[in-house]
């Protein structure tokens, strides 16, 4: 309680996390090695429950706290282990191998965050970025821009871990707004949807598994025995 | 049906029974005469018909009670048929029955029972004809219609009785551009109908030319004698129809005894000179091939089209 | 006390079922949870019909005409499949279709997933229908899919598991958006006293102000909402997991996952309807809607046209009919809601019914292929055979079948509101499914005495195929005056009068 | 009772039937009682009613509230609606009785579902007659498609019964789906679904949209009536039906058609545009032209009939139109005629039409076989049914003293008139479209000395026919009364014509009926006069004279029995027979531009050519609208629809790009305002 709660600082703060929460996102889409992907995946949490703990902290929610607390030991830590597991244990390569190339998976890259920032752009207030109750408003964009390349990702990879890391990546945007737009969402929900977020790396794991026995491969794209 | 009118009814009955086969006779007679031969005089047919009915008959095996029934059917038909025309007045007996579309349909069911007939012995030949004749009739019927449209249209009536009187009313119509066409059709449908060259000979009995002879091959005395007698009422009603209704010339009016021998006289004029007509037509051509036969019906219906549009042109 | 009761019962009962040893304990469990659920279903929307909305919890749940009448369809159509699965399992079980592979699961660990997994999805649709709070409802929507997931993937086979991970995948992606779209209502209600507790989502507060809402936000949330719990609904270009899906799971689940399950994610983009609607009045929403709905009528007319395989022809009968209910709350008003929610009732009806009978045939000749089945289904199966025809005839809304008449208010609402095109367009799809539909199925059903036996009787399948059969007769004809009156204000409800 | 009252007790007692076949399905005996009972009973009260309600010229009306607002179950009983359920109860109880024999043969649960459905039909046709509002109609006129399905694909073990039903199935619903896109466009410029709000509205559409409705009402109720083009389903389906149902499909369901359009363009719209009357002309004439020209062609027998049903309704459109064209040129009385005389043809042709497939049914189940070719010679195996199909066929072909007669002379009557009451342009129409009509029906006659003389006369041409029995008590009943009531309506026109007068009275209001009959009671008079009674009268009166001629020369004549002329080969044998094929050859080659046939001759020789050891002949038409427009029209949207699969081609990875492109889309396009 030293530091005096300037929201003007606090929301330069957020903007540049979220800011940094992007640049990782926008890496890991262009990025070839899956378990660097792992890892930057990995450090986004951190980020984010900063967000979420400055928000916290300048607005005096102190369940945004438990967010950003739950946030970091699910997203953080538990999922980017069980996920190197995996990839360990299954073995296999290294490669990604997406279906549109790096340089190109980093421009689209870009143009999606120009979608966000123009999606994002009604909901824009430069104005009342000073204020603490709409602390953080203005990363809307930010997360809009995690969603979409999150989506994107989903599209550009073959593997069925890698789609995993990228519908989670891709959830990670969707935390963004959560606490940057409504300072989280009412505990209850909130603790709905870390559970189920939970069960779903749990279910798609087992899937994912499964798939290995079944194909003995975890190209996904190899998964086209149903038309029509 | 008052007695009034039975009276001219039997009259007429009387008339056409008795110069129906006539008309056959002189047309053959006239041929002959045409092609230089003496031919077999004028009252061939009623020794024809006579022998005919008092020959016994033979009845194929195969046959049912329709092949008896055919020969009343077509004669009766004709008949009733003949009994709704204006012969010698204008008052037709029976035409409160039925104007000109009932005579087209009474003869119709005349041809379709003698079609049945004709299958109905099994033999390939009856077959033939029935096809054939069946065939040109419905041909024939378009162009039989629009003629006979024509006609009725200017009369404003299908009743042959108005049809008739207002021919009556108009001397020289018969001029008018759609008359003239009008009758044209109706001639060629008369030598369709009646089967005579250039569609059908009725004197031939080749296997492959033969219709109406090949539809009736296995009719022997009285029935035959009965299709006979049925056909040339049936050439008689169509050939008044076409002399009455085109040149009414002499027609008396009504059943009165006045104008009736006048106009007795008149009518058996006209039907001579239409058998004139006829018989150089038949002298002229040869019998066309069946399947040309169309073509010429063909000009038919296009003839009666033109009568039509020329009633509203002219 | 019934609200919570009505999804507290069937998730114990899933539970239990997990815990049991014997199929013959699985499956009176099921049955008898199914049952209460049934009659604690019956029991909510009488006390709807009665008193109006009732709440519970402090407002946690929260059950209005529109979820009454989703949790009865959803207890309905649970009991049915319920009976009916047990006939079914046991037929797998005995012809050791649940064997599988060496090293997945044994066939009772299969069985007993699928006792256990059934009830928890159905707690969760009924969970669903009675969270007040927009984000609980999409808690349990998520959760229907992580219950249904290994359902899809029970046989274990290639197929299935291809299945359940595009299932997974793209119904992940979906509630994703969904989610996208819950945070962003959430941030167009800030202004609303109250938005910082619990209830600042809760629908019937949101619902009372909705004209104070974000419309910016209301604008993106409904977008992301549309397309969220559009890819739960299986709505074009959303629906590509649907076929997948309803053909490799085990036919109960599958009956379940076309009618109730559909019902519950159009229940979410319902709610959300009505609060754009409010906020932003005629014109996007609608439009949205509407544009949807004739893309997923659309789209799934080739598919239906062409189509080889049964199972995956009711999945693409089900895209057409989300599509169409989707168009009709794009129509909106008095009849446009109306016969959304008749549609809704038939609907569950006569594809549940429908998915029953595909399983009788699937089970007896092995196969879903239409061009395997030499013979007429109805002479080995008189009663599926008729049964069968009859209810395809329904689906593709020809009368008597009830179907028409909440497609004729459609359409007749799409006229009065002006939607002329969209209206030419319902009509002109529906006649393309309709062809396809019987083509199809006239097919499979009629034809010549084949060399198959006769099949052996099947009490449990056939009582639930009778059961259902009576019931989509007897409400071409008579629908009860409550259930009407619940409909109506469900309808009203949604309309917003 | 009231004419509604007793339209419910009859609707009753095919709903009673429908129950109680099912409930007494066991016993064949019992099934076909309940099935074929009650509906006889149905039909004679119909028949009351709807006399009841023509003579009074009533319009008795009746609703029930389904409690989903809009949605009501609503009847009306006017004029036309009882004149169309009168054809259906003559009919209907006609074949009931015939029905007794007929099923006796089926397993008895075959025979209760038959009957099932038979009753469910003729519940819904006669609520067809009778709805009264949009709503109710499209219920009671797709159920009614629905009987009729299950009813033609009753023998579904064969393909070809299969196909047809879904054939008929499916044109059926998508001319339901023109119907009722027209009866929203009329609902919402009205603001209601009741009939009753629609009388004259449609003049008040604008002009574009009355334009669609014409067009939509025409070719939805178009395809039930089976017109040229929309027709392919009824000579697929009408053949394949057991023959009880045939004679129903084509005597009355196809008149469903004719009721609709003379619903929609007389009573919903005051006035009708010259060209919507021209187009229901032109498809008169080119059906019937056509329908008659296809049925030339055909051996089998019930096809034929089928095809047959395609050349009456155009003779039935062609007097609606004629209507229509007089209406639009505001001569009301013309109107009147050329309607009477269109729906005069419509009970005609149920009546006749229904004898005939009942004759071809009673063949059938004789022979078992309905190839023309291998009938013959049935006339002495089934006397009565030969006399009776005799009778149906002088009927159809529009001979004196028939019942087709009479509505045929109308209607070349009406057409007569218009001649001179129409605009100079439309009046050519009429007397082309005269004389095409008979070309059109003298064809007809040409087809029905094919299809009586070649499946009742000479020499059987199977051992089948050569075994033929006579059709059992009821079935012979049940043809007979209708051979009576094609006599009663040809000999006693003059008698029933004024029964149309409250039709006319309430579509256009003029009665005309009366005035065409002269006061005598003898004659028809309009344009002309025609009287079948004094037709029938005096052939009776002039019979004595041949069979006079014939006595008395024939003193010395005997009469016996021989062998036909076979030219000299041993013996005539079927085979030396003319054929079905070989009868309609003339036409085939005169109208060879219609049917483009196509054949193939192929002769095995040892030597010489001259001398072949056995020739193969193969003759087909080619089916015009099938190979030119359904087919193209098939494989061209299962081709686009084939393409479509490319969508679900399995790849997730696409799946997840269609809903990304779809949010991109969105989200660029939509989520600013």
């Amino acid at each position: 309680m030293t530091l005096s709660p300037d929201p003007q600082f606090g929301d330069k703060l957020i903007n540049l996390m979220a800011a940094l929460v992007l640049v990782l996102q926008i890496a890991m889409a262009g990025h070839r090695w899956l378990v660097t992907n792992i890892r930057i995946f990995g450090v986004q949490p951190f980020l984010l429950a900063s967000i979420a703990a400055t928000i916290g902290w300048f607005n005096h929610a102190p369940h945004l706290y438990f967010a950003a607390i739950l946030t970091l030991a699910l997203k953080g830590i538990v999922v980017p282990r069980l996920l190197e597991q995996v990839v360990q244990r299954v073995g296999i390569r290294q490669e990604i191998e997406p279906l549109v190339n790096q340089p190109l998976s980093a421009i689209v890259s870009g143009g999606l965050t120009l979608l966000g920032y123009v999606v994002a752009e009604s909901f824009h207030r430069p104005d009342a970025g000073g204020a603490p109750e709409s602390l953080g408003h203005n990363t809307l964009a930010v997360a809009v821009s995690l969603f979409l390349i999150g989506f994107f990702m989903m599209i550009n990879r073959r593997k069925a871990v890698t789609q995993v890391l990228a519908l989670l990546s891709l959830e990670n945007g969707l935390f963004l707004a959560a606490i940057s737009l409504t300072y989280g969402m009412p505990l209850v929900v909130e603790l709905g949807v870390f559970f189920d977020v939970l069960v779903a790396v749990m279910v798609l794991g087992v899937l994912v598994h499964r798939i290995r026995e079944a194909f003995d491969s975890m190209d996904v794209s190899k998964l086209d025995q149903l038309r029509g | 049906m008052t007695t009034a009118s039975l009276l001219p009814a039997l009259m007429q009955l009387a008339l056409l029974l008795a110069i129906a086969p006539l008309t056959g006779g002189v047309m053959r007679i006239a041929k002959a005469r045409f092609q230089t031969r003496r031919g077999p005089g004028i009252l061939q047919p009623y020794r024809d018909l006579h022998k005919l009915l008092k020959k016994g008959m033979v009845i194929p095996d195969t046959a049912s009670w329709l092949f008896g029934a055919a020969p009343y059917v077509v004669f009766l038909s004709s008949l009733l048929a003949g009994l709704m025309i204006p012969m010698v007045a204008a008052d037709a007996p029976l035409s409160f029955f039925g104007g000109v579309l009932a005579v087209v349909y009474l003869l119709g069911l005349g041809r379709f029972f003698l079609a049945l007939g004709g299958l109905d012995s099994g033999s390939s030949f009856g077959g033939l004809g029935s096809s054939r004749e069946m065939t040109i009739a419905a041909l024939a019927e378009p162009a039989m219609m629009l003629a006979v449209f024509t006609v009725a249209i200017g009369a404003g009536s299908t009743n042959l009785s108005t049809v008739a009187h207002a021919a009556l009313g108009q001397s020289w119509r018969f001029f008018a551009p759609s008359q003239m066409l009008a009758f044209a059709a109706l001639l060629i449908v008369l030598i369709a109908e009646t089967g005579r060259i250039p569609v059908d000979n009725p004197a031939t009995h080749l296997e492959l030319t033969m219709i109406h002879e090949a539809m009736i091959l296995e009719y022997s005395g009285p029935y035959l004698a009965l299709i006979e007698w049925g056909a040339s009422i049936k050439q008689l009603v169509l050939m008044t129809l076409l002399v009455n209704t085109f040149f009414p010339f002499g027609l008396s009016p009504a059943w009165a005894a006045g104008g009736l021998p006048a106009s007795l006289v008149w009518y058996v004029l006209k039907l001579l000179l239409l058998s004139g007509v006829i018989v150089l037509i038949e002298t002229t051509n040869a019998k066309m091939r069946l399947f040309r036969v169309p073509e010429l019906l063909a000009v038919a219906f296009v003839l009666g089209a033109l009568a039509l549009v020329s009633t509203f042109l002219f | 006390m019934i609200l919570p009761a009505l999804f507290l019962v069937p998730f114990a009962a899933g539970v239990l079922s997990y815990l049991a040893r014997r199929r013959q304990q699985m499956e009176a469990i099921n049955l008898g949870a199914f049952a209460l659920t049934f009659v604690l279903a019956v029991g909510l929307a009488a006390q709807v019909v009665r008193d109006g909305a009732v709440e519970a919890l402090g407002g946690f749940l929260y059950a209005d005409a529109v979820s009454a009448l989703v949790a009865g369809l959803t207890a309905l159509v649970g009991l049915v499949t319920a009976v009916y699965a047990v006939g079914y399992l046991r037929d797998d079980e005995r012809n050791g279709v649940l064997g599988g592979a060496p090293q997945g699961p044994s066939p009772h660990a299969k069985l007993r997933n699928c006792y256990a997994l059934t009830p928890l999805l159905v707690a969760s649709i009924l969970l669903v229908a009675l969270a007040n709070n927009l984000g609980v409802m999409w808690v349990a929507i998520e959760a229907t899919t992580l219950a249904s997931v290994f359902l899809v993937g029970f046989y274990g086979r290639a197929t299935s598991l291809e299945a359940a991970w595009k299932y997974a995948i793209i119904g992940g992606v979906g509630l994703s958006m969904a989610l996208f779209g819950t945070v962003v209502t959430y941030y167009s209600a800030r202004a609303l006293p109250g938005a910082d507790t619990l209830a600042g989502l809760n629908w019937s507060v949101l619902a009372a102000r909705a004209g104070e809402l974000d419309k910016a936000g209301m604008r993106l949330a409904f977008i992301l909402i549309l397309l969220g719990y559009g890819t739960k609904a299986g709505i074009a270009p959303m629906h590509t997991w649907k076929p997948d899906a309803y053909s490799e799971a085990p036919v109960p689940a599958a009956a379940i996952l076309s009618s109730a399950m559909l019902n519950c994610a159009l229940y979410g983009l319902i709610r959300y309807y009505a609060l754009a609607h409010r906020s932003l009045g005629d014109g996007f929403v609608p439009q949205l809607l509407i544009l949807f709905g004739l893309l997923s009528m659309g789209l799934s007319v080739p598919f239906v046209l062409v189509q080889r395989n049964f199972r995956r022809l009711l999945a693409y009968h089900t895209i057409d009919h989300a599509g169409i209910m989707v168009t009709a709350l794009g129509i909106g008003g008095a009849l446009g809601t109306l016969g959304l929610m008749l549609h809704m009732t038939y609907h569950t009806i006569a594809k549940s019914l429908l998915f029953l009978c595909a399983g009788n045939v699937y089970q007896h000749y092995r196969t879903d292929v239409f061009h395997d089945i030499k013979e007429g289904v109805i002479r080995s199966m008189p009663l599926t055979g008729a049964i069968f025809l009859m209810a395809t005839l329904a689906i593709v809304g020809m009368p008597p079948f009830s179907l028409f008449q909440s497609e004729f208010l459609i359409v007749n609402a799409a006229f009065a509101g002006g939607h002329y095109l969209a209206g030419v367009l319902f009509v002109l799809f529906g006649a393309g499914v309709f062809a396809g539909a019987i083509l199809h199925v006239g097919k499979l059903v009629l034809g010549p005495v084949g060399p198959e036996v006769p099949a052996p009787r099947r009490p449990w399948r056939d009582s639930a195929l009778l059961a259902m059969g009576a019931l989509l007769v007897a409400i071409a004809f008579w629908l009860p005056g409550p259930l009407l009156a619940l409909i109506r204000s469900a309808a009203q409800v949604v309309a917003g009068e | 009772m009231t004419s509604i009252q007793l339209l419910y007790t009859a609707l009753t007692a095919y709903a009673c039937g429908a129950a109680a076949s099912l409930l007494v399905a066991r016993s064949n005996r019992l099934a076909r009682f309940a099935s074929f009972g009650f509906p006889l009973l149905g039909a004679l009260l119909g028949i009351a009613a709807s006399l009841t309600a023509l003579v009074e010229g009533t319009a008795e009306s009746a609703a029930v509230a389904s409690g989903v607002p809009l949605l009501e179950y609503s009847v009306r009983l006017d004029s036309l609606s009882a004149f169309f359920n009168l054809a259906l109860s003559v009919l209907a109880g006609a074949i009931s009785t015939y029905s007794f024999g007929y099923v006796a043969g089926l397993p008895s649960k075959s025979a209760a579902i038959l009957g099932f459905f038979y009753n469910v039909l003729l519940l819904s046709l006669t609520l067809v007659f009778t709805a009264s509002n949009v709503f109710f109609f499209l219920i009671v006129w797709e159920v009614m498609a629905g009987a009729a399905y299950c009813l033609v694909s009753f023998d579904h073990g064969k393909q070809e019964t299969r196909q047809a039903g879904i054939l008929f199935l499916i044109m059926s619903h998508a001319g339901t789906a023109l119907l009722l896109l027209g009866f929203l466009t009329l609902a919402s410029s009205t603001g209601s679904l009741s009939f009753s709000a629609y009388h004259h509205a449609g003049g008040k559409l604008p002009e574009l949209q009355r334009g669609a409705v014409l067009l939509l009402f025409f070719f939805g109720f178009g395809v039930k009536a089976g017109i040229i083009p929309v027709h392919i389903w009824l000579p697929a389906a009408h053949p394949v039906a057991p023959s009880n149902i045939s004679a129903l499909m084509s005597g009355i369901v196809i008149k469903t058609g004719v009721y609709g359009i003379v619903r929609v363009f007389f009573y919903f719209f005051d006035i009708v545009p010259v060209w919507a009357g021209t187009l229901v002309l032109a498809a008169g004439v080119t059906s019937a032209l056509l329908g008659v020209l296809y049925a030339l062609m055909e051996h089998d027998l019930k096809r034929l009939l089928a095809y047959h049903s395609i050349e009456n309704m155009g003779i039935i459109l062609i007097g609606v139109g004629s209507g229509l064209l007089f209406r639009a040129f505001e001569r009301p009385n013309l109107a009147a005629v050329a309607i009477v005389a269109a729906l005069y043809h419509t009970l005609n042709h149920a009546v006749f039409k229904g004898l005939l497939f009942l004759g071809a049914g009673s063949v059938l189940h004789a022979v078992h076989t309905r190839n023309m070719e291998q009938m013959g010679g049935l006339i002495r195996r089934m006397p009565f049914t030969a006399f009776g199909f005799l009778v149906g066929a002088v009927a159809i072909s529009g001979l004196p003293p028939l019942n087709g007669f009479v509505s045929e002379w109308l209607t070349y009557q009406a057409l007569l008139a218009g001649f001179g009451a129409t605009g100079s342009l439309t009046r050519i129409m009429f007397p082309v479209t005269g004389a095409l009509l008979a070309l059109t029906s003298a064809l007809a006659a040409a087809c029905f000395v094919k299809a009586f003389g070649i499946t009742f006369l000479a020499l059987p041409r199977s051992a089948e026919a050569a075994e033929a029995r006579e059709a059992p008590l009821s079935m012979r009943f049940g043809m007979g009364v209708l051979a009576a009531g094609c006599l009663a309506l040809g000999l006693g026109a003059t008698w029933f014509l004024p029964l149309f007068d409250t039709v006319t009275e309430q579509a256009l209001g003029v009665r005309v009926s009366s005035g065409l009959v002269t006061a005598d009671g003898w004659s028809l008079n309009a344009g002309g006069a025609v009287s079948t009674a004094g037709i029938a009268v005096a052939l009776t009166l002039l019979a004595p004279i041949p069979a006079l001629l014939t006595l008395l020369w024939k003193r010395g004549g005997d009469r016996r029995t021989g062998p036909v002329w076979d030219c000299g080969l041993p013996g005539l044998t079927a085979a030396n027979q003319f054929t079905a094929t070989a009868f309609s050859k003339p036409l085939r080659m005169v109208f060879s531009a219609v049917y483009r046939p196509r054949r193939e001759i192929q002769a095995d020789f040892e030597v010489s050519p001259y001398y072949p050891r056995a020739i193969r002949f193969e003759s087909e038409i080619e089916p015009t609208f099938e190979k030119g427009l359904y087919n193209p029209l098939r494989s061209a949207i299962l081709a686009i629809a084939d393409r479509f699969r490319a969508i679900q081609a399995g790849s997730v990875h696409a799946y997840l790009a269609y809903i990304f492109v779809t949010l991109i889309l969105l989200l660029v396009f939509g989520a600013r305002a």
